[in-house]
């Protein structure tokens, strides 16, 4: 069956193109049979495919389906690589896209672009496939930008209103910093270590590089900015928040199940070369731990409800950078699954109340809806508790161990888990005030509204709630990926320890419900403070961010562009032809048509003549 | 014969000067005929005897006759001549004048350099028309194509 | 022969074109199709033709004017054929592009159009440096005449310039040629203007250097290349859809012809010395042309600096002398031929339809011409440089290959992949995206692209996706003749290369 | 008999020549400028005249018998020019003649 791995990019990408072909043409059952199907059909590869690698003890399986360039030296194909990592990956990836896309046959089913909007969810699953399942750097390239372009179009479904068109530009720009970091990367590492091929380079980098050379250090730093590009790590995650003015499905599936941890994968493929710049794995948990406690303050300030969750995937996946910076490479893919499972819950609960609200969005407008919404409420409440990393829900157990890893690195180790701990504290804390604010508390219009959910939409909520409950007994086959043949250590740490892990979310729950529900304690009164209102302020721009990019970026340029809009080597163009036009004036004053004037020119002129001739 | 070369060069310096000064141009043409026969004179000194027929005959006779008969058609009486008096005022001279005293004295420094004597043997009508009906009689071919073309530009120009 | 045919093909359906408008105004256009596939047939049969000596596919050589050394030498090797494939593909669909469009004076513009074409595969096949600067002049002038008669409101400035830009700098070649051969002269006691007798003269530095940079403007200048790029926005700004397709699919391409064949192989030390300069310019004309285009309004101003941004990648490639480099620059050659030509007949399309290039009075065209902006959007993301398509294939091996070869030219350039997807992406949310206002059009002038032309849209779509997906074909071909010149030019490159310490 | 140094000759040459320059820039009247042009043209007839003098060849006066022509036909048609300049104009002012300014 693992010979059949290349239907799994091939099934989403037919499913893209007989959807573009027809180009809404096909009614819309067969395009949500197209859709749906597709990923369907790749999940079940992709099951059959995970059953025969585990039985076969997990070895490691390569298939090349074409060269893709020869060049010289240089060769990368369409190449396929199979182990621990990208079978995980690949589960994510179909298990978790295709019961997006079974929720957004009903979700989506009243908008007239259906079919453009299969064919775009068909050609992200396939380029997202094409990234985990790549061997070489420059596929996982194909995929990491076809990924990036998705995204893209899908921010922008709703073209009709500019600020889509924005949020879907600045999302692809801000990646593309990224990316153009990345593919430097890629270059340094050709020229460095002659190969692209993801094993390879590992096994050269090893061989060829001491820990901590500088150009181990340059090459992971560019990877890493590739990496934060696209897991929205500061410093460039502030495209993510405004991705989510495509439709909620597409956030569920894009912007927190998959696209967005592809900045975890890429470092997890490359974590050997991470091992050889301890100073930039450093970093990445240094980054991972800044975003996380940024994201985790914004989120409590947030309004909208999709920015609280956009927020919080940030934060989240800021935990996954902390793991892999503290080295707890299967912990961060560990959390990656969870975090795919409660986040794309979330959002889809979050897409259920959207939809039954008449596209409202703003949790403070909203309001008593748990017997309105009880499928959402239950999906919220779990979705929210395996996020606050409640014992013994999914979230928990992938959490503590990336904080368990944390403190176990020691020195810095111990502030990096403070930290996440805090984290962990804000997690509890905005996760439930979402929590309380919408569901409880009193209602604000909206009586009449029944909850809108099929059996499509309600199926795979009710799977992911499992999922996002039950998920954190799963066992990721990748270790052999990770450690190399060594054994898995256990972090032994004290019992205190231990128990402020558990503690600490539930506290953060706590103190979300005495300001949310029980009123016990009050925001208004926080609020009249000034230094809390400045606060707010700060926190709830996204530690102002944007306006940073503005000022630092986007206006210098815009004024630059525009100052030079009619291109100055045009001018100096023109200001040639308006010298030689001058000259030509002031020589034709000199054809005065007077007979004289000639003559005494021409013999001003022979005179000079002879007198060159003369006397030179 | 040097005393003749040196008369016959001063009054045909003296002539030309009174040609350019003058403002009755039936005047000026006469003293034009008389710095023209002087000229001839120099070339008879000079051992060109058929070079100086052709200077009185053609230059001083026919040329000017031609001039003679324009300046008759034309019929410019007195007024012309007040005209010339005032078109001939000083400030008029000086550039001119400077140029001229710059060329002048660029040619004399470079020919006073040029310390040969002429030969003294005369050239005859013989050996130029030899040469004349020799090897340069594509020249003379060229000379009467062009008189043929100033004849005929001279008669349409005239037309009225 | 076949060369001979490639290049007498276009010369007779030019005159007949212009001598059947006389029976009736639509013939000429049939003429021309006919021509131009004839020539895709020629072309066919030169790829199936093997290499002979040297790797020359097919070769011709005849004495011309043998007292000055000039001969009728025209030879084909892969470079060649790539490129001639390019231009008979090109011309087709510019055939197809007119088709609709030029109403007036039919005959004269075919016979333009096919012999500018002409002029071009005589350029790609020319080995005789005094037979490349006439087929040099045969495609300026029908261009400047596509141009002047057939352009837009402000034409014969655009011509005027384009006409300048080319002459002056052609005659800067010329004068090289020139000294070429005199060069030859005091070697060996003959003129010579033959390509293989050149590559054999040997010129010391510093009047090398001069030369060469003869050769470099005359290249640059078509390529273009900042700063002597300022004729080709208003030439295409100006031009007829068909003349646009010419210009920015082909005509361009000369240039970087030029320098692979002769700047670079003639000159290999000064060159070697000149390209870290060469390189800060193609990284300059990079970032510089995309930051201008970003700020344009007319729509065909805005590719038309998109394409001098994208030729400096394929400067960037062409001077980084090494094997990915050099691929790179070929197959970003071809895509952008294909790309930028589909831009341009798009937006050819756009002010055809509604009679405007200015983007502020577009918006929303999604909703009335959905397939438009699909195909658009294809190609806009295939300009940005998206993998699977074949741009990126050629920018990613020119900025492999030049990294190798200057690490600061070519992370400057890389930034160009940042600002290609800032204005690209904003075409799109100009033109497409966004409300539409029915107050500027009438909706029934806003066609959706018809049969025609989804036919020929599909065609180069095919060409990037192919090139994209699998560019070995291409690749192959080119290969050989890489191989030998890097080989031919290696040791001198590499003396140079130790002499001033360009390596980095 | 006694020589003459080819200076004088020559000398004298170029004095009717500047003479003859002069006039050319001077006067206003046409008919005397080209009475100035024909001194200068009789001046460099003498010049070749003098030439032939120092070698004793007759290609000298050859070449003035080419001047001679010249002047002929030049006078013809400069003659011819001023008639209908007369015509035309009512006056021998060359300063009239100024359409050609540029």
């Amino acid at each position: 069956m693992q010979e059949f791995i290349w239907l799994l990019p091939t099934l989403p990408l037919l499913g893209f193109l007989s959807l573009a072909i027809t180009g809404g043409s096909l009614p819309k059952r067969a395009v949500a049979a197209i859709g749906a199907g597709s990923i369907g059909a790749a999940f079940l590869v992709a099951a059959l495919i995970a059953v025969e690698f585990l039985n076969a003890g997990e070895e490691v399986f390569v298939y090349q389906a074409w060269v893709w360039m020869s060049v010289g030296s240089f060769s990368p194909g369409f190449t396929f690589y199979l182990d621990g990592l990208s079978l995980v990956m690949m589960l994510i990836i179909t298990g978790v896209g295709f019961l997006i896309h079974l929720y957004s046959t009903g979700f989506m089913f009243d908008d007239p672009s259906y079919s453009r909007f299969f064919s775009y969810m068909n050609l992200f699953v396939a380029a997202m496939l094409m990234l985990v399942l790549a061997d070489n750097l420059v596929l996982l390239y194909l995929g990491w930008e076809g990924v990036g372009l998705c995204s893209y179009l899908l921010i922008g479904f709703w073209y009709e209103n500019p600020a889509n068109g924005y949020a879907a530009r600045k999302a692809f720009v801000v990646t593309r910093v990224g990316d153009t970091s990345m593919a430097i990367g890629l270059f340094l590492l050709f020229r460095e270590l002659g190969t692209l091929n993801i094993q390879d380079l590992m096994i050269a980098a090893q061989s060829e590089w001491q820990i901590g050379t500088g150009m181990a250090v340059a090459c992971s730093l560019l990877l890493l900015g590739g990496a934060v590009g696209k897991s929205a790590q500061l410093p460039l995650q502030a495209w993510l928040p405004d991705a989510m003015a495509g439709p909620t499905p597409i956030s569920a599936l894009i912007h927190a199940a998959t696209m967005v941890t592809a900045g975890v994968y890429l470092i997890a493929r490359t974590h050997i070369l991470f091992e050889l710049a301890p100073s930039v794995q450093l970093l990445v948990a240094w980054v991972g731990l800044a975003t996380l406690l940024m994201a985790g303050f914004t989120a409590m300030t947030q309004h909208d409800i999709k920015r609280i969750l956009a927020y919080s995937t940030i934060s989240q996946i800021g935990y996954m950078f902390l793991g892999l910076g503290v080295g707890a490479w299967s912990a961060s893919v560990f959390h990656l699954m969870t975090h795919a499972f409660f986040k794309a819950l979330l959002f889809l609960a979050a897409g259920t109340v959207i939809y039954s609200l008449h596209h409202e969005h703003d949790i403070f407008k909203m309001g008593g809806k748990r017997k309105q919404l009880p499928i959402a409420f239950a999906s919220f409440m779990i979705g929210s508790l395996a996020l606050a990393a409640f014992p013994f829900t999914s979230g928990y157990f992938s959490k503590d161990e990336i904080l368990l890893a944390a403190y176990a690195t020691g020195g810095p180790g111990v502030w990096l888990w403070a930290g996440g701990v805090l984290g962990a504290f804000l997690t509890g804390i905005y996760s439930f005030r979402l929590v309380f604010v919408v569901f409880f508390g009193a209602s604000h219009g909206h009586h009449d509204e029944k909850e809108k959910t099929g059996f499509s939409m309600a199926t795979p909520l009710f799977i992911l709630m499992l999922l996002s409950l039950l998920g954190g007994w799963i066992q990721i086959p990748v270790e052999s990926v990770f450690n190399h043949g060594q054994a898995h250590e256990e972090h032994h740490v004290s019992a205190l320890i231990h128990g402020i892990m558990i503690a600490v979310p539930l506290v953060g729950i706590a103190v979300s419900y005495l300001f949310f529900f029980s009123g016990a304690l009050s925001v208004e009164k926080l609020m009249s403070y000034k230094f809390s209102k400045i606060l707010h302020r700060f926190w709830f721009s996204g530690w102002a961010m944007d306006a940073l990019y503005k000022h630092l970026l986007i206006n210098p340029f815009m004024w630059l562009a525009r100052l030079n809009r009619n291109d100055f080597f045009d001018a100096l163009y023109n200001s040639v032809i308006a010298i030689s036009r001058s000259a030509h004036g002031l020589v034709a004053k000199t054809q005065t048509g007077y007979l004289g004037w000639y003559l005494i020119s021409m013999a001003a002129g022979l005179t000079a003549v002879l007198a060159v001739g003369v006397y030179l | 014969m040097s005393l003749l070369f040196y008369l016959a060069a001063f009054v045909a310096v003296i002539s030309t000067v009174a040609v350019i000064l003058q403002t009755n141009v039936v005047h000026a043409l006469i003293y034009l005929i008389l710095s023209l026969l002087s000229v001839a004179v120099i070339f008879y000194v000079l051992g060109s005897p058929f070079a100086a027929v052709l200077e009185a005959i053609v230059y001083a006779g026919a040329i000017m006759v031609l001039f003679l008969f324009v300046i008759m058609m034309l019929n410019l009486g007195q007024h012309t001549r007040d005209q010339e008096k005032k078109w001939l005022s000083l400030k008029g001279w000086i550039l001119p004048c400077l140029l001229a005293g710059v060329l002048l004295f660029q040619l004399v420094s470079v020919l006073s350099s040029y310390d040969q004597n002429m030969a003294p043997e005369t050239v005859g009508v013989l050996e130029v028309s030899a040469l004349l009906f020799g090897p340069y009689v594509l020249a003379v071919e060229l000379a009467s194509i062009l008189l043929l073309a100033g004849l005929i530009s001279a008669y349409h120009l005239a037309k009225k | 022969m076949i060369l001979l045919s490639l290049i007498s093909v276009l010369f007779v359906g030019g005159l007949i074109a212009w001598a059947s408008e006389s029976v009736d105004a639509n013939y000429p256009k049939v003429v021309a199709l006919i021509a131009i596939i004839i020539e895709l047939a020629i072309v066919v049969l030169l790829l199936l033709q093997d290499a002979g000596d040297g790797g020359w596919v097919a070769s011709i050589d005849a004495p011309w004017i043998p007292r000055f050394g000039i001969s009728f030498y025209l030879a084909a090797d892969g470079l060649s054929v790539l490129m001639i494939a390019l231009t008979a593909f090109l011309g087709l669909i510019a055939v197809g592009s007119a088709w609709a469009e030029i109403t007036e004076r039919t005959g004269f513009f075919y016979f333009n159009l096919l012999w500018t074409l002409a002029g071009v595969i005589g350029v790609f096949t020319a080995l005789d440096l005094f037979l490349f600067f006439f087929f040099w002049e045969v495609m300026l002038i029908p261009m400047y005449l596509i141009i002047a008669i057939w352009g837009h409101e402000n034409k014969s400035y655009a011509a005027m310039k384009f006409f300048i830009f080319t002459q002056v700098s052609g005659m800067l070649m010329l004068i090289a040629i020139v000294m070429m051969a005199y060069l030859h002269f005091v070697e060996f006691g003959q003129l010579s203007f033959n390509y293989q007798d050149l590559l054999s003269v040997s010129v010391a530095n510093p009047l090398q250097f001069w030369i060469m940079l003869g050769f470099f403007i005359g290249f640059a200048t078509k390529l273009p290349s900042v700063p002597f790029h300022a004729w080709l926005p208003d030439a295409h700004s100006q031009a007829p859809t068909a003349g646009s397709v010419i210009l920015a699919g082909v005509l361009l391409k000369t240039g970087a012809y030029g320098l692979i064949r002769f700047a670079i192989p003639l000159f290999p030390e000064a060159s070697a010395q000149f390209a870290p300069f060469a390189m800060g310019l193609a990284a300059f004309s990079i970032l510089y042309c995309a930051k201008v285009a970003f700020a344009q309004s007319d729509i065909k101003r805005l590719i038309a600096y998109t394409s001098v941004s994208h030729m400096g990648f394929v400067t960037l490639g062409i001077y980084a002398w090494n094997e990915q480099a050099l691929q790179g620059a070929i197959m970003t050659m071809l895509a952008h031929g294909l790309s930028a030509a589909a831009l341009f007949m798009l937006a050819g399309g756009l002010q055809h339809r509604i009679h405007t290039r200015n983007m502020n009075e577009m918006g929303g065209f999604w909703v009335h011409a959905p397939r438009m902006a699909v195909v658009t959007m294809f190609f806009s993301i295939a300009a940005l440089g998206m993998p699977g398509l074949g741009n990126f294939v050629g920018e990613f091996l020119a900025l492999l290959g030049a990294f190798q070869a200057n690490t600061y030219a070519t992370v400057a350039s890389a930034f160009g992949l940042i600002l290609a997807s800032v204005y690209s992406l904003w075409v799109i949310q100009k033109v497409f995206q966004g409300g539409f206002s029915d107050s500027r059009f009438e909706v029934s002038k806003l066609r959706d692209l018809d049969r025609r032309e989804m036919c020929y849209f599909a065609l180069m779509m095919f060409g990037l996706i192919w090139m994209g997906l699998y560019p070995q074909p291409f690749l192959n071909l080119a290969e050989p003749v890489l191989a030998s010149l890097l080989a031919s030019t290696q040791s001198a490159t590499m003396a140079a290369t130790l002499t001033t310490g360009a390596g980095l | 008999m006694e020589t003459i140094p080819t200076e004088h000759g020559l000398i004298l040459a170029g004095i009717l020549f500047v003479l003859g320059f002069i006039g050319v820039l001077t006067r206003r009247n046409i008919v005397f400028v080209l009475m100035s042009l024909e001194i200068m043209l009789n001046a460099s007839g003498l010049a070749f005249i003098v030439a032939a003098a120092r070698w004793g060849h007759a290609e000298g006066q050859i070449m003035f018998l080419m001047i001679l022509t010249l002047a002929a036909a030049e006078v013809a048609v400069g003659l011819g020019l001023i008639i209908q300049m007369y015509r035309k104009f009512q006056t021998v002012d060359i300063s009239v003649l100024s359409e050609m300014n540029g």
